[in-house]
């Protein structure tokens, strides 16, 4: 497992930075902490999304609500402190329970209907997405001072960038979920259940228990998600996240994720994450192509990169 | 005609919310003919509707060290911080299409906007003077739930009606701008209502027009007379129908917003004086006495 | 021992399928210390008692009691937790894990409430050593074949330190060394105090082995007897019904037949895999493979059946140059192959017996030419008459079978295509003592109406009564052939044993 | 028979879903049984569902296939777009309208057999196979129409939308044809069996010597192809090609429709028949939430809901429940 994974990371990492560097010999400043900064940074929400994603996908399952609890936590921190004068960080714990308790409802709802995850999932999306819409239809300012302090805040690094809050926040549950999957028991039991889920459960794996949790992760990374997301844009908006959890997936399984179950890990994820990031900025950078050059030339680095990987994998059979 | 030689090697970056719509691609392409026009390097990001590809596209802009930046903004709030750094590094930014809320106007240099709530209220203002004091139920097709365009619209058209009794909304639901979806929504708004007591049908965008125009006529209703409609943007289609006497009215939202923005920051850029805080485009209402003239207007720039 | 309350005790077990009465008011009890061997024929409900035993399956009525305490064992974790471990016959284990993952799964070592992963690995490597069992337990088990995933999974309820332990036909694929490795570990666990269920179908082993034997019948409990008070011959007839026609055992052919080579193969072989072997297979001869647990009989048929790409080598059918890079090349060619590792590799479980049946009949004919209803329906029955498949209909899915008789069903499927080689690893695996001596029997019909067999088997004995030649493997490498009067088991283990350099000599 | 009966049994889940959901829409809405002929075409709610459920059930239908081999195929709601914006600009450019769905049709083959190559071939995982498409389809789908809805008005085109073949609306005409088809397709031959087999385990399919690769590539040629199809309805129905909107999440419908027919994403499972309950089923939720007329914020909370009580109603963990309950009644 440990091998075959690498080899994937590896391969993952060496495209990224093949990328970048193509990338870099365009637009110089591309090398930069500023922008370099401003990758993990932009990228955050998604890379604490898609953590959440990875171990839904290494399970088995797959986590199609995670656009709207992003949402849906935006609005309610938006309503709470801004409409009801709820200290930040109370409303962060609100929210992080809520997202957190929605995931393992899924869950539960997965174990106990013996349904598929990605029709209760698509319910759970249409749920809160909906529940968005209820709770406001327009989009809400949060001017809160602890805001613009988060969102600012971060370590400067040399050459004018800064590794940002949620650059933090991110790199930080990377490394508490990857010490999760590998160094704990639940981590075991989440390979095992997208290994075989029937042999799992015959060797003594709680089945029910770990599908509750592992949503319920999805659901507390999903939340962070949607707190550094209000964060980045001080802002609370029903309509957020649309589409995310597409890539989200995309991010988990560019990253050497078997959709399949399994196999996989945070730390190809985080690399699948800069890629989807990467593609998008040098489309930004190069600025001159339409809107449909941009989405046939995205399509055209997925292929191409989902090929490199590919082509770099069957080489060391 | 040219702007002078001040504009020249200008490079500006556009963050643009998407191609989602006819309007907004007319709205890019306009972008792009001033530009080539006044000799603008322009760049252009497309956040497929979403507001963090919006300020990631802003933060590659300023990296990218441009001499300015327009902004049509996917949603009002949320961009304090990111034009916060490109205040920071001395970038003006233009709004257009839409505007923002701030707690601090110096954050862009200026917005070159039409105001979405006095489409609706001149939309509804239209219909009520045309109804007169007959009674009329009217279908509402609105926008995406959620998306700024639409709660204007609703907003001001809202307005309007509110100060007569005769003219009421009695279905209001969304055909999320298109107009396949708008067209559902209509055949079981006929079914639901009873086509012949719809008075009227008001359409948050005319594509959704156009599709509720498809479902009145294979209903049998003759829209644009038994049916009154009125709907905002004036895309050529509309004109079209109208044209053929299956629509009433349009409010035009006009594509070139990126014209006067960049004649802005060249201007700022030459002299360093601001513009005024908001040019606000025309609000035009058009009827079918114009449509021809207007169709073959508008045919090409679209 | 009997006069202690038993360590496991249950009553009036019932479980019902739809269709099916799996069981039927099934008493069972087991002491500590006591190795009891459960018994009956493929479909009689073993392993559906065991699962229910061991909480991997609900019961619809009955009782269990664990030292006099009645338990409800709801679920694998929690009979695990009361010290009940079963090894499914299915093996059931996590492949993509890794040996070491898999064996510890829920009782890895922990420094700093975090899983050691290198104390973990030191503590699965002296386990296994202890077993006899050399494995790199980092690597994932999966890449291991299933008599040692079986292994792995029997060496897990023995470093958990099970107080009730069932393995469910353990020594299925396991050749005669392992076997015996096996016993000495059961038995020592027995000296211990653990209470051991075993199911098997080779009687020696239930002889060799148990204090106690179980008898099922069509899901009926027929009464338990010290083994030492029941004879085989009663055994038999009380699992079967009736009483057993001996095939005539031990009696193989001495002379190698003459038909025509139909395929042979020059130098196939695949690095890392089996070294290169020259072997032809004529009409009406069978040839057996023997060799140790990993000394490549499997690889060597995955070769043949071009489901490896052998490197190198030729490979010719009926004297004609030919290219066997796929199976679907080895299907046009004529040549069928039954895998070992049923779930994996052939089993579609969803489907019904009768597609499961003609799918290599159909896949072979092509889309289009689509077998008609009515030859489904007859070949379905043909094959569940003549193996006599425990089934109320051929619309059953496959995988709601008992594992012997889904065992039968793969074998018609490949009679089905009529096939001139028919290659297969462990035919009998799983199969009861009734229907063992009728599918050696089929062996030999096929093999004297002109197949060409390759049959890899464990059991020696099986081998040389249908076998005309026998290639020995060490060590992946095709080290001897023996024919005509070196067919003995004796030469044959002579044969496995030998140094490598001098076999190879 | 025998077979047929057996096999609505196994299917009542799924049945009852779809009564479930008609009822639902007739207690909302009284007249929504009345079908009556209005110029010689057939008229009523219940039409209207069938209608608006095609592009979705095309979908589906091929969607269906893909399903059933364990793979999944995010592109079609990108392949209505290119299909919608081929044939419009085709018409545009003055072709028949024969002509322009058969550009049409051909494309939605070309962008399945990018898929099946990419799937089958080159062993990408589907998702993220067909993500490829699905995000650059719609850029090309743009590219062709230069971003603007494609308006046209050729009544020959249509007619796909809006003609009648003996007072039976074509669209449901296209989709009862279509899934005949294919039913003959799959059950006509051992095409079925062997989809099935596929998605069960792939390897063992390789063991007997299925042709995987083939039938692979083929059930992503046969999705595109339906996407094409539903792209021309859907741009015939609006006489235009809306490269932007065209098919916008319908891949997410397609795939619930599938999923409410029974089927499993773990592979293995394939009807046609099934598979068109579900799509009713979906489309009268969807009618049934814009005939009651609640305001648009709610819609989404409302199908949310009511998906959870199907799921609740099909899922196999109640099945099993009920299965067991009518056991113990039959043995008591
Ligand atoms: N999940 C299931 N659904 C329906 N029937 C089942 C299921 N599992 C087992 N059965 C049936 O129960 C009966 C007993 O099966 P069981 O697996 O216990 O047999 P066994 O004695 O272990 O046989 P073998 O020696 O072949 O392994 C068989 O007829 C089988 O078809
Ligand atoms: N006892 C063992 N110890 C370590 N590795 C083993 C052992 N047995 C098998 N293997 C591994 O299994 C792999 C394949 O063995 P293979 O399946 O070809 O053997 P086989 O002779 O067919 O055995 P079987 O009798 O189980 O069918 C080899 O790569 C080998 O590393
Ligand atoms: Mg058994
Ligand atoms: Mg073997």
């Amino acid at each position: 497992m440990n091998f075959a994974a690498n080899r994937t990371v590896f391969i993952t990492l060496a495209v990224l930075l093949l990328l970048l560097g193509y990338c870099a010999a365009q637009f110089p400043f591309v090398l930069s902490t500023r922008v370099l900064g401003n990758l993990l940074t932009d990228n955050a929400f998604l890379g604490v999304i898609a953590v959440g994603m990875t171990v839904v996908i290494i399970s088995g399952g797959i986590d199609l609500s995670v656009g709207s609890v992003l949402a849906f936590v935006g609005v309610l921190l938006g309503v709470l402190i801004t409409q009801q004068g709820v200290d930040p960080l109370l409303a962060f714990a609100i929210v992080l329970v809520i997202g957190t308790a929605f995931g393992a409802l899924q869950g539960a709802a997965i174990h106990l209907l013996g349904a598929p995850a990605f029709i209760v999932t698509l319910a759970g999306m249409f749920l809160l997405r909906g529940a968005c819409f209820l709770l406001t239809e327009d989009s809400i300012p949060i001017n809160h001072p602890l805001y613009t302090q988060l969102a600012s805040a971060g370590v400067p690094l040399p050459g004018g960038g800064q590794l940002s809050f949620a650059a933090g926040i991110m790199l930080l549950i990377i490394v508490a979920a990857g010490v999760m999957l590998r160094r704990t028991e639940f981590g075991a039991s989440v390979y095992g259940l997208g290994g075989d889920a029937r042999a799992a459960e015959l060797m003594g794996v709680r089945a029910g228990r770990a599908t509750v949790r592992i949503y319920a992760f999805s659901g507390f990374t999903a939340a962070i998600g949607g707190i550094l997301y209000s964060l980045y844009t001080s802002s609370a908006y029903p309509l957020a996240g649309i589409g995310l959890e597409l890539d989200a997936i995309a991010a988990t399984i560019i990253g050497g994720t078997l959709l399949t179950g399994g196999y996989g890990g945070v730390f190809g994820t985080l690399l699948g994450v800069l890629i989807l990031g990467v593609i998008q900025l040098y489309i930004t950078l190069e600025g001159t192509l339409s809107s449909w050059v941009a989405k046939i030339a995205t399509g055209a680095l997925l292929l191409l990169f989902i090929g490199a990987q590919r082509f770099g994998r069957a080489k060391d059979h | 005609g040219k702007q002078g030689g001040g504009n020249g090697g200008m490079t500006v970056g556009f963050a643009q919310i998407g191609s989602e719509s006819g309007w907004r691609t007319a709205e890019t392409n306009a972008a792009k003919a001033s530009a080539k026009e006044k000799g603008v390097d322009l760049r252009i990001s497309d956040a497929q509707q979403r507001q963090e590809n919006q300020i990631k596209a802003i933060r590659a802009f300023i990296a990218q060290g441009v001499d300015g930046i327009l902004l049509a903004p996917v949603v009002a709030t949320g961009w304090d911080q990111v034009l916060k750094e490109a205040q920071a590094a001395k970038i003006p930014v233009v709004l257009v299409d839409r505007l923002i809320e701030t707690s601090d106007k110096n954050l862009y240099l200026s917005a070159v906007t039409s105001d979405q709530v006095l489409e609706g209220r001149t939309a509804g203002e239209w219909l009520t003077k045309t109804v007169g004091s007959r009674d009329c139920p009217v279908i509402e097709l609105q926008g995406t739930v959620g998306s700024s365009p639409a709660i204007a619209r609703k907003k001001g058209f809202d307005e309007a009606l509110a100060k007569t009794a005769n003219v009421k909304i009695v279905r209001s639901q969304s055909g999320d701008f298109t107009r396949s979806k708008a067209k559902e929504v209509m055949e079981s708004a006929i079914k639901a209502v009873g086509g012949n007591k719809i008075c009227a049908v008001y359409a948050h965008n005319d594509d959704m027009m156009i599709g509720a125009i498809q479902a009145m006529k294979e209903a049998g209703l003759r829209p644009g007379k038994d049916v009154l409609t009125v709907s905002i943007d004036g895309v050529p289609d509309i004109f079209k129908a109208m044209q053929d006497g299956e629509a009433n009215a349009t409010v035009e939202l006009t594509p070139d917003m990126a014209g006067p923005a960049l004649d802005m920051l060249a201007a700022y850029k030459k002299d360093g004086k601001a513009p005024p805080k908001w040019h606000q485009t025309p609000t035009k209402l058009y009827l079918p006495d114009t449509a021809a003239a207007e169709y073959q207007r508008r045919k090409d720039l679209y | 021992m009997s006069d202690s309350a038993p360590l496991l005790d249950a009553h009036g077990i019932t479980k019902t399928y739809p269709g099916t009465t799996a069981l039927d008011d099934v008493h069972f009890s087991l002491q500590a210390g006591e190795v009891h061997a459960l018994m009956g024929e493929n479909g009689a409900g073993k392993s559906t008692l065991i699962k229910i035993l061991t909480g991997a399956e609900s019961r619809d009525g009955g009782t269990i009691a664990l030292d006099g305490q009645e338990v409800a064992l709801g679920s694998s974790a929690v009979a695990q937790k009361s010290g009940v471990w079963a090894v499914h016959q299915e093996v059931m284990v996590l492949p993509n894990l890794t040996v070491a993952e898999n064996l510890l799964l829920g009782s890895q070592p922990r420094r700093f409430g975090l899983i050691d992963r290198k104390t973990a690995n030191r503590i699965a490597k002296d386990t296994l050593t202890e077993l006899g069992l050399d494995l790199d337990v980092a690597r994932p088990l999966g890449a291991y074949p299933v008599a040692i995933r079986q292994l792995v999974a029997i060496a897990r309820a023995v470093h958990a330190k099970a107080r009730v332990l069932v393995l469910d036909e353990p020594t299925a694929s396991l050749d005669a060394p392992e076997v015996e490795r096996l016993f000495d570990l059961v038995r020592k666990l027995a000296s211990r105090g653990t209470g051991i269920v075993f199911i098997t179908h080779f009687l020696d082993q239930v002889y060799a082995l148990s204090d106690r034997i179980t008898v099922l019948r069509n899901g009926k409990s027929l009464g338990t007897f010290a083994a030492s008070d029941l004879p085989r011959d009663k055994l038999v007839s009380m699992m079967i019904g009736k009483e057993l026609q001996h095939a005539e055992a031990g009696e193989h052919r001495c002379e190698a037949r003459a038909g025509a080579a139909v395929v042979r193969f020059s130098g196939t072989g695949k690095k890392g895999s089996v070294e290169p072997f020259d072997l032809a297979l004529h009409e009406g001869e069978a040839v057996g493979a023997a060799g140790l647990l990993g000394s490549g009989r499997t690889e060597t048929a995955l070769l043949m059946f071009g489901i490896d790409r052998a490197e190198g080598g030729s490979v010719e059918v009926d004297g004609k140059s030919a290219r066997l890079r796929s199976p679907r090349d080895a299907v046009r060619y004529g040549l069928a192959f039954s895998p070992e590792d049923r779930k994996t590799d052939a089993i579609f479980a969803d489907l019904s017996i009768r597609d499961n049946v003609v799918i290599a009949l159909q896949a072979k004919r092509g889309w289009l030419r689509k077998l008609s209803r009515r030859e489904q329906q007859e070949l379905a029955d043909r094959y569940i008459a003549q193996m006599n498949i425990r089934t109320s209909d051929a619309d059953k899915p496959i995988g709601k079978l008992s594992g012997g008789n889904q065992q039968k069903v793969l074998l018609g499927r490949w009679l089905a295509t009529n096939p001139r080689v028919l290659i297969l690893d462990e035919p009998t695996r799983g199969i009861d003592v009734g229907a063992h001596a009728e599918i050696v029997k089929m062996i030999e019909n096929l093999r004297d109406n002109g197949m060409a067999l390759y049959v890899i088997s464990s059991e020696l004995e099986e081998l040389i009564t249908y076998s005309d030649r026998i290639s020995v493997m060490q060590d992946r490498r095709q080290v001897q052939i023996l024919e005509g009067d070196d067919l003995t088991v004796a030469k044959i283990v002579a044969a496995i044993a030998a140094p490598v350099e001098k076999a190879a000599a | 028979m025998n077979g047929l009966l057996s096999g609505a049994r196994r299917a009542w889940p799924q049945l009852g879903a779809m009564v479930l959901m008609l009822l639902i829409d007739w207690l909302i809405f009284p007249s929504f049984f009345s079908v009556g002929m209005v110029d010689g075409r057939l008229s009523g709610s219940l039409i209207d569902v069938l209608i608006r459920g095609t592009p979705v059930a095309l979908l589906a239908l091929g969607m269906a296939g893909v399903i059933a081999t364990r793979g999944i195929d995010l592109s079609v709601g990108a392949i209505m777009a290119i299909a919608g914006a081929v044939a419009a600009t085709s018409i545009v450019d003055g072709a028949s309208w024969q002509v322009a769905l058969l550009y049409a049709l051909l494309a939605g083959v070309a962008c399945g057999l990018w898929n099946g190559v990419l799937v089958a071939y080159f062993g990408i995982q589907p998702i993220v196979a067909t993500l490829v498409l699905m995000v650059a389809g719609r850029g090309i789908a743009q590219l062709i129409t230069g971003g603007q809805i494609t308006t046209f008005n050729e009544p020959g085109f249509a007619a796909l939308s809006s003609g009648t073949l003996l007072g039976v609306p074509a669209p449901i005409l296209i989709v009862v044809v279509v899934a005949a088809l294919l039913a003959l397709l799959v059950r006509g031959t051992a095409l079925g069996l062997m989809i099935e087999a596929i998605g069960i385990n792939p390897r063992a399919s390789d063991l007997v010597g299925i042709n995987r690769k083939t039938i692979t590539l083929s059930v992503y040629v046969i999705s595109g192809l339906t996407a094409a199809l539903a792209g021309a309805i859907a741009t015939a129905d609006i006489r235009g090609a809306d490269a932007n909107n065209a098919g916008l999440w319908l891949e997410l419908d397609a795939i619930l429709v599938v999923v409410l027919g029974g089927a499993s994403l773990l592979g293995g499972r394939l009807s046609y028949g099934l598979t068109l309950v579900g799509a009713v089923t979906l489309q009268a939720l969807k009618t049934g939430i814009l005939l009651a007329g609640f305001p648009p914020q709610m819609s989404l909370v409302l199908m949310a809901i009511v998906i959870s009580v199907l799921l609740v109603v099909q899922a196999p963990a109640m099945q099993q429940w009920l299965q067991r309950r009518a056991l113990r009644k039959a043995s008591a």
